[in-house]
């Protein structure tokens, strides 16, 4: 079943054209992962989904709802959760208000939920009481997912989670993906091609503000031609 | 701009008189240039039978908004001599703008009427002959009240005043008044401009012994201080004496400052002259039924004397202005107005009264306790 | 031997109660190229920041080219030749990129305080500035802004501001950490060209294994602020700790096969 | 590449010629003593946009430097009563300035954004409390009036013209500073200090040299101002001479120089307009707020002031990728 | 009681005042980082719309809640209207405060024309207590319990809810804050709003304080607000409090031994307390 469903989306930026017709089908359950070279407009898929560089043109339906055009929180308080390319980090507030902050709802689930983060990312226990601008690099990346992860959301947009992760960090992460997988959709953008290939379901490949490939990771993984075509990698 | 009707008349000039006016109508001093210039209006008004016409000429009166400041007043002021070829100025309610604009009148050789700006500098150290002023000076006020006080009141005064400029040198002119007098001060005291607490100065001052709490206060502390005066009982332990403000001064006093005994320059209910009393008729008339106030008299004053002396002068011709209102006196509205040949000061009458509850009055009613004569408060003449 | 280029004796540093860099004594060998890992949060970046003069050390010292340098502002370091690229994406946000690299080349080709001469006149800094954008296949983006650059790109500016130092101690903090798949080989080659140029010595701080394999003479590794080990790649990647916690299963196979 | 359009000679060509005919064109007097009073406050402005525009920090204490320059040549020339003491009593100026500013600098810069604010404005509030304090010196808040100054500035067009070119002089003088190298990392300053230090720059250096021509520009145009005025008082020290400097540079735009030059016009007129027209028109008997309607209208429809949002769609339009700034990108937020 | 006593007492009572007004800026300066110039201007409407309304009905408590109001409303609108596009541009901030402070104060010359206005105490906070054998005035006592009240309830509003991280971090990256399922604008008008509330309620209680209003009484009070912020930290409460209690003795000291220099000595504690620590008294190194 269709989770989150992106047609013809195109954005600009003042009067740049950014994305200039990408569409993508997002399945239930599954884990997307968006590829492409810098610069292609991932990250600004990404941003248009959430409403923060809201589409000109295109659909954007979420769980079967046209969410185009609604303010950012109000889409998030659907249920989508946003890990961003740059972090997001509130550098003032302390890991701890980090959080507080981001929890929508105060309740026991929540709770259990954030038992599960601090337990995937133990450094943010040791680094509670710090400020969010002083935290090391991976340290502020595990705090991003962390405030995404804490909330009961049903679709999870995550920008290059893996950037600045300790190999077995990364590992880490993997397993949470493919954990929080059973209950929640995930939208993932990697350059990590190796953390893509282990976790992902479905590939969409953009380039230039364009989708200019869509398959499953299989396919993807096994066909030399494709990577060397859109990812200049041959592994 | 101000335009009386019609035209011409016999002979001469035919070409309106411009009056060129630069006060506050914005800024701190609005509320005094406000008053000032509405008695202009009238003096001229009452000066010309009411037809705004001297010699044949209409009067036009050309008003420029200094906002009390320095550096507007003189671009207002060269406006009005330069593009509006204006007769005479008029004006201002800030001392630092009159003082910046005297220099002016010097370099257009024009009559500055100043109305009022009070600082003895004016017609002091930065007197030219240009220059007159309707309004009274700081010492006219400091030997009004000054004199009376050591007379009736006591003999030692504790003097508080603002820590500046005016604060200063009006206390140096009390100082002068009550030493002559024959009474000292035995304390000074300066506080802030923004004060808002004067209880310390206040139980200095009661601690000082002595007889009289003398006050220089001008701007907004003043209705704080009097209210503390009050609050804290002070006028049971000793005299308090002042220059009472205007009405709205008065009103913001509150009734703690019943029985408050001081000089004043002007209250419309307190001379009693045709002058006067055709002023206020007018004032309430003209101006929502409010009767005129404490600066409104200085104004109304000023139009007369541009008028008569024009009149005199049978010119506008500065020159000849200058003879024609130097030793002149004036009918204004506290009768009798001189300008003196030395520097052009008008010697005028002053009040002693004391703030009384009233009927029919939301606020305290300046009465009559004494009036001073032009001569008994002629200041010194210090521009030479 | 040759005296070290760089060299730290006890170096400590202590925000609070935590002390994230603990009593390194760390040595490097001129033109060798020396790999810096360990897990997140263990003292790297911080570790650099004591080497770039950005942090002042709580005890110890730091020597250039034999020369205590432990007091010395962040600017003289740059002038003696120590450069950094940051973790962080650090640029000029709304300078032109080219701009941001001229800047870069200006600092250290002097001139900076004439303040009559027109930029222009120093059309040498814009040329090597250019020279330098297409090294590292940003050529095409001189004009834009560089806030507007997307993440990757930025990541290859910070790297040509870097190079436009000319420094002889580079400091790279995951110099490619965002930058796409296709375009990490070309950057690992202007890195290696530096390497090979025999005249810069290089640390890194990467996590991406291969490439710290790839490039490096020796690795050091810090865990918890301390300076664990520091050796040729191979002991290191033997090392039983190194592989339980900070490679994880991941590596596995790197250094059995 | 984007200041060339507003840097265009020939456009500044066109406009100075233009400057130069007017006395030809009309006799008012008046009208020159408006713009000679722009042309000086421009002078001014701009020198406030090489902190704020370029080196990024806002001052609130900018007319201690313009009241430097105009109690100089205030006090100098009624002290000695000597008109041509005022080359000597600018460049007492235009040293004192420097030396002042460098004292400030070393003092304040050490802190960043509203904190330096907040240390000028304090640092101004004293100058003007010893300006009003020190009154056998300074004249107080009456002020020192009948200023002799040398008699060619008494000819309105004679002066006109040496404001005109005071005025193209520190232009040039101040866009040649803007383009060197050296305001090249005033302006890579305003963007990233730490960066900036990070690639061997001593950036306080640089900063104190922005303040202390900005600093000097300024003295100048303050004694030049008492010249015109013959008068000087204790307002040449208030806050509100600084929020002039900053007004002129906001409603010109920001980091555009020329833009002062407007914005000193835009102010000049638009208070002598307001004002007179109080006088004719009861609906502006409170013309202030027609003032204040101004400011707001300005920063609304003009956010990057005059100059800077005709620059800014001009360039969009020219379609270079140049636009689009942090602010705009939080707005589509707030 | 001794000189020192009271001067001392006068001083507290003096900083309660510059609290009061100081509070209300904390919030919107110290938090939301809004270069706010208008602040005094809506402190004088409160003063105002409180007296007209304590004049019309003679309840000084329906006067401060209907001064409140009032300022709540000013807020909400400058908010909405005005400030909304520009947070984090503290140039167009200052230009777009200033305008709306000479808009304010000009609109009260409109209503209240620009003179002196008395403002007198309600009857049962008149007079003056005896503390140690002297008088002390009972409003004085007022303010300082109120100024009390005030930091406490600002105090557990912005630690028991989410509003003052809210603000922090929204002022710092609105979009991530939206991002997370907040509606920042929201959080920051009624933010705004507040502070320009607490404000107006600041006017009416040092209305009877002063004794009188003048429509510029809001601009010489703001510098004195803007200045203990920055002295106890900016965005930190106990230390606007702080910095307002010291500002208020040491000018009320200095007043009355050496006048000369009383005008200075807000700005050049300020520039000392920058110069040795400048993230303030009580705030933390950013
Ligand atoms: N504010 C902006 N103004 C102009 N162009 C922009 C702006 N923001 C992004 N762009 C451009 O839009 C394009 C897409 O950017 P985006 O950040 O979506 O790329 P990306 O695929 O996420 O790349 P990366 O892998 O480097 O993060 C880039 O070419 C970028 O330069
Ligand atoms: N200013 C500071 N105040 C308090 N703690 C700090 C500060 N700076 C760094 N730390 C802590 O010191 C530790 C080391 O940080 P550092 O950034 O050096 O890590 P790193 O090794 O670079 O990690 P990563 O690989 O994640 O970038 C972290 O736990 C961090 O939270
Ligand atoms: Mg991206
Ligand atoms: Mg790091």
């Amino acid at each position: 079943m269709t989770m989150l469903q992106v047609e013809g989306l195109q954005t600009y930026i003042d009067q740049f054209h950014i994305l200039q017709g990408v569409s993508l089908s997002v399945e239930r359950g599954r884990v997307t992962v968006i590829l492409g070279r810098n610069g292609a407009g991932k990250t600004t898929t990404l941003r248009s989904i959430m409403g923060l560089t809201p589409p000109r043109n295109g659909r954007v339906v979420y769980d079967g709802k046209e969410i185009q055009g609604l303010a950012p929180h109000a889409i998030a308080r659907l249920g989508i959760g946003y890990v961003p390319e740059d972090q997001g980090i509130f550098k003032d507030l302390t890991v701890e208000e980090n959080m507080k902050i981001a929890i929508r709802k105060l309740d026991a689930a929540t709770m259990e939920r954030q038992e599960f983060v601090l337990e995937l990312f133990p450094d943010l226990k040791i680094a509670w009481k710090r400020k969010g601008g002083n935290l090391s690099g991976g340290q502020k990346q595990m705090l991003s997912m962390a405030r995404a992860f804490v909330n009961d959301n049903k679709l999870l947009l995550i920008d290059e989670p893996s950037k600045g992760l300790a190999p077995i960090v990364v590992e880490k992460v993997m397993e949470a993906i493919l954990e929080l997988k059973k209950r929640t959709t995930i939208v993932l953008v990697e350059q990590n091609f190796l953390m893509a290939s282990g976790v992902g379901d479905d590939v969409y490949i953009l380039d230039d503000g364009h989708t200019v490939h869509q398959g499953s990771m299989e396919d993807i993984r096994g066909d030399e031609d494709l990577k060397k075509k859109y990812l200049g990698i041959a592994i | 701009k101000e335009t009386a009707s019609t035209t011409d008349s016999k002979g001469g000039s035919t070409e309106p008189i411009k009056i060129g006016v630069v006060t506050s109508k914005s800024g701190a001093l609005e509320g005094y240039g406000t008053q000032e210039l509405n008695g202009l209006k009238l003096g001229i008004e009452y000066a010309t039978g009411g037809t705004n016409k001297v010699e044949g000429r209409d009067v036009q009166l050309l008003i420029e908004d200094d906002g009390g400041k320095p550096d507007d007043g003189i671009k207002k002021a060269r406006k009005l001599l330069e593009e509006d070829n204006v007769d005479i100025l008029q004006g201002s309610a800030s001392s630092s703008v009159a003082s910046a604009i005297e220099p002016l009148a010097e370099e257009y050789k024009k009559i500055y009427m100043i109305d009022p700006a009070a600082a003895d500098d004016l017609t002091g150290k930065n007197f030219n002959k240009y220059v007159f002023r309707t309004g009274r000076n700081s010492s006219q006020d400091s030997l009004t009240g000054g004199k009376y006080a050591v007379e009736n009141l006591g003999k030692s005064f504790f003097a508080l005043a603002p820590d500046s400029v005016f604060g200063k040198s009006s206390n140096a002119a009390w100082k002068g008044t009550i030493e002559k007098s024959g009474g000292k001060i035995a304390q000074e005291e300066y506080a802030p401009q923004d004060t808002q607490d004067f209880t310390p100065y206040l139980q200095k001052a009661i601690q000082s012994k002595a007889d009289v709490l003398l006050i220089s206060w001008a701007g907004a502390g003043g209705a704080a201080l009097f209210k503390q005066i009050a609050e804290l009982k002070v006028a049971e332990k000793m005299k308090v004496t002042t220059g009472i403000p205007d009405i709205a001064g008065i009103k913001a006093m509150g009734d703690g400052a019943v029985g408050l005994q001081g000089m004043t320059a002007y209250y419309y209910g307190l001379p009693k002259n045709k002058e006067n009393d055709w002023l206020v008729e007018h004032h309430k008339k003209d101006f929502n039924g409010t009767p005129p106030d404490l600066f409104t008299a200085g104004g109304f004053t000023a139009g007369i004397a541009i008028v008569e002396g024009i009149k005199k002068a049978h010119s506008t011709d500065s020159d000849k202005l200058i003879t024609a209102l130097e030793g002149m006196t004036v009918h204004g509205a506290k009768g009798d107005y001189t300008f003196r040949k030395e520097d052009h000061q008008a010697i005028q009458p002053m009040y002693i009264v004391k703030l009384e509850k009233k009927d029919g009055f939301d606020y305290l009613v300046p009465t009559l306790v004494k009036e001073m004569s032009p001569e008994e408060t002629a200041p010194p003449i210090t521009n030479k | 031997m040759a005296q070290p280029i760089l060299e730290t004796r006890g170096l400590t540093i202590q925000f609070g109660a935590h002390v994230a860099v603990n009593g390194v004594d760390f040595t490097v060998t001129p033109q060798t190229f020396t790999s810096i890992i360990g897990p997140n949060g263990a003292g790297k970046t911080t570790f650099f920041n004591l080497l770039s003069g950005q942090l002042r050390p709580t005890a110890g010292t730091v020597a250039f080219h034999g020369r205590d340098i432990t007091g010395l502002p962040v600017y003289q370091r740059t002038r003696l030749g120590i450069g950094r690229s940051f973790q962080i994406t650090n640029v000029f946000p709304n300078l032109t990129v080219l701009e941001n690299v001229r800047i870069a080349a200006q600092g250290v080709g002097g001139g900076s305080f004439r303040l009559f001469s027109h930029y222009k006149k120093f059309k040498q800094y814009e040329e090597k500035a250019m020279h330098l954008l297409e090294k590292v296949h940003l050529g095409g983006k001189s004009e834009q802004i560089a806030k507007n650059l997307s993440h990757g790109d930025k990541r290859k500016l910070e790297i040509a501001i870097l190079l436009a130092l000319e420094p002889k101690l580079l400091l790279l903090d995951e110099p490619t950490a965002g930058m796409s798949l296709e375009e990490v080989p070309a950057i690992i080659e202007v890195i290696r060209g530096l390497k090979e140029s025999g005249e810069h010595t290089i640390l890194l701080i990467e996590h991406k294994i291969d490439m710290v394999l790839d490039l490096s003479d020796s690795l050091a590794v810090l865990f918890n602020g301390r300076l664990l080990a520091h050796g040729t790649p191979e002991e290191i990647m033997g090392n039983e700790l190194v592989q339980s916690a900070y490679l994880g299963g991941l590596y596995d196979d790197d250094v059995t096969g | 590449m984007r200041t060339k359009l507003f840097n265009n000679n020939l456009l500044l060509g066109i406009m100075l010629v233009a400057l130069c005919l007017v006395p030809f064109v009309s006799s008012s007097k008046f009208l020159l003593t408006m713009l000679i009073s722009v042309f000086i406050l421009a002078v001014y402005g701009m020198s406030y946009d090489l902190l704020l525009g370029y080196t990024g920090i806002v001052s609130f204490g900018h007319t201690i430097f313009f009241g430097l320059g105009a109690y100089s040549v205030g006090i100098l020339l009624s002290k000695t009563k000597q008109p041509n003491m005022l080359w000597v009593a600018i460049l007492i100026a235009v040293v004192g300035a420097a030396v002042i500013s460098l004292i400030i600098g070393i003092l304040s810069l050490r802190v960043k954004d509203v904190y330096f604010s907040m240390i000028t404005l304090a640092f101004a509030e004293l100058f003007y409390i010893v300006s009003s304090k020190w009154s056998t010196f300074t004249g107080g808040d009456d002020g020192i009036p009948y200023i002799r100054v040398p008699t060619f500035f008494n000819d309105r067009v004679k002066f006109y013209f040496v404001a005109l070119a005071f005025l193209a002089v520190m232009y040039l003088l101040l866009r040649r500073v803007v383009h060197s190298p050296f305001g090249r990392t005033l302006q890579a300053i305003r963007e990233n200090e730490q960066r900036v230090e990070s690639l061997g720059y001593h950036v306080l250096r640089y900063k104190l040299a922005s303040l202390m021509i900005s600093g000097c520009v300024a003295a100048m145009s303050g004694g030049i101002w008492t010249v015109l005025q013959k008068y000087v008082n204790t307002s040449v020290f208030t806050l509100d001479r600084t929020i002039d400097a900053l007004l002129m540079t906001i409603v010109g735009g920001v980091g555009t120089l020329f833009g002062a030059v407007l914005g000193a016009g835009v102010i000049t007129f638009a208070h002598e307009w307001f004002s007179s027209l109080s006088t004719q028109y009861p609906l502006f008997e409170r013309w202030l707020m027609f003032f204040g309607i101004l400011y707001i209208v300005i920063v609304m429809f003009f956010p990057q002031g005059i100059l800077g949002t005709i620059r800014e769609k001009w360039i969009n339009k020219g379609g270079s990728r140049n636009a689009a700034s942090e602010r705009k990108r939080s707005e589509s937020v707030l | 009681m001794s000189l020192t006593l009271n001067l001392l007492l006068n001083g507290i009572a003096m900083g309660s005042l510059i609290f009061l007004i100081a509070v209300g800026l904390s919030l919107i300066f110290g938090l939301m980082g809004v270069m706010n110039f208008a602040h005094g201007a809506v402190f004088a409407w409160g003063a105002y719309v409180g007296l007209a309304v304590y004049n019309a009905t003679g309840s000084f408590l329906l006067g401060i809640l209907a001064g409140t109001v009032g300022g709540i409303v000013i807020g909400w609108i400058m908010e909405r209207v005005f400030v909304r596009p520009f947070y984090g541009n503290h140039v167009a901030q200052i230009l777009l405060t200033l305008g709306l402070m000479i808009v304010l104060t000009e609109g009260i010359k409109m209503v209240w024309g620009p003179n002196l206005l008395g403002f007198e105490k309600p009857a049962a906070l008149t007079g003056v207590v005896d503390i140690l054998s002297d008088p002390f005035p009972i409003y004085r006592i007022f303010t300082i319990g109120v100024g009390l009240l005030v930091l406490i309830g600002v105090h557990l509003l912005l630690s028991r809810t989410r509003f003052g991280i809210i603000i922090r971090a929204g002022v710092q990256d609105p979009e991530m804050v939206q991002a997370l399922g907040i509606n920042v604008r929201r959080v920051f008008s009624v933010v705004f709003a507040l502070g320009a509330g607490l404000a107006a309620f600041g006017g009416v209680i040092a209305g009877p304080s002063f004794g009188s209003l003048h429509p510029d009484i809001g601009m010489a009070n703001q510098l004195n607000a803007f200045i203990v912020i920055v002295i106890g930290g900016i965005g930190n409460f106990p230390g606007a409090a702080l910095g307002s209690v010291l500002i208020g003795i040491v000018q009320t000291f200095m007043a009355f031994y050496l006048p000369d220099v009383a005008m200075a000595v807000s700005v050049a504690m300020m520039a000392l307390v920058l110069i040795w620590k400048p993230e303030g008294i009580l705030g933390v190194r950013r």
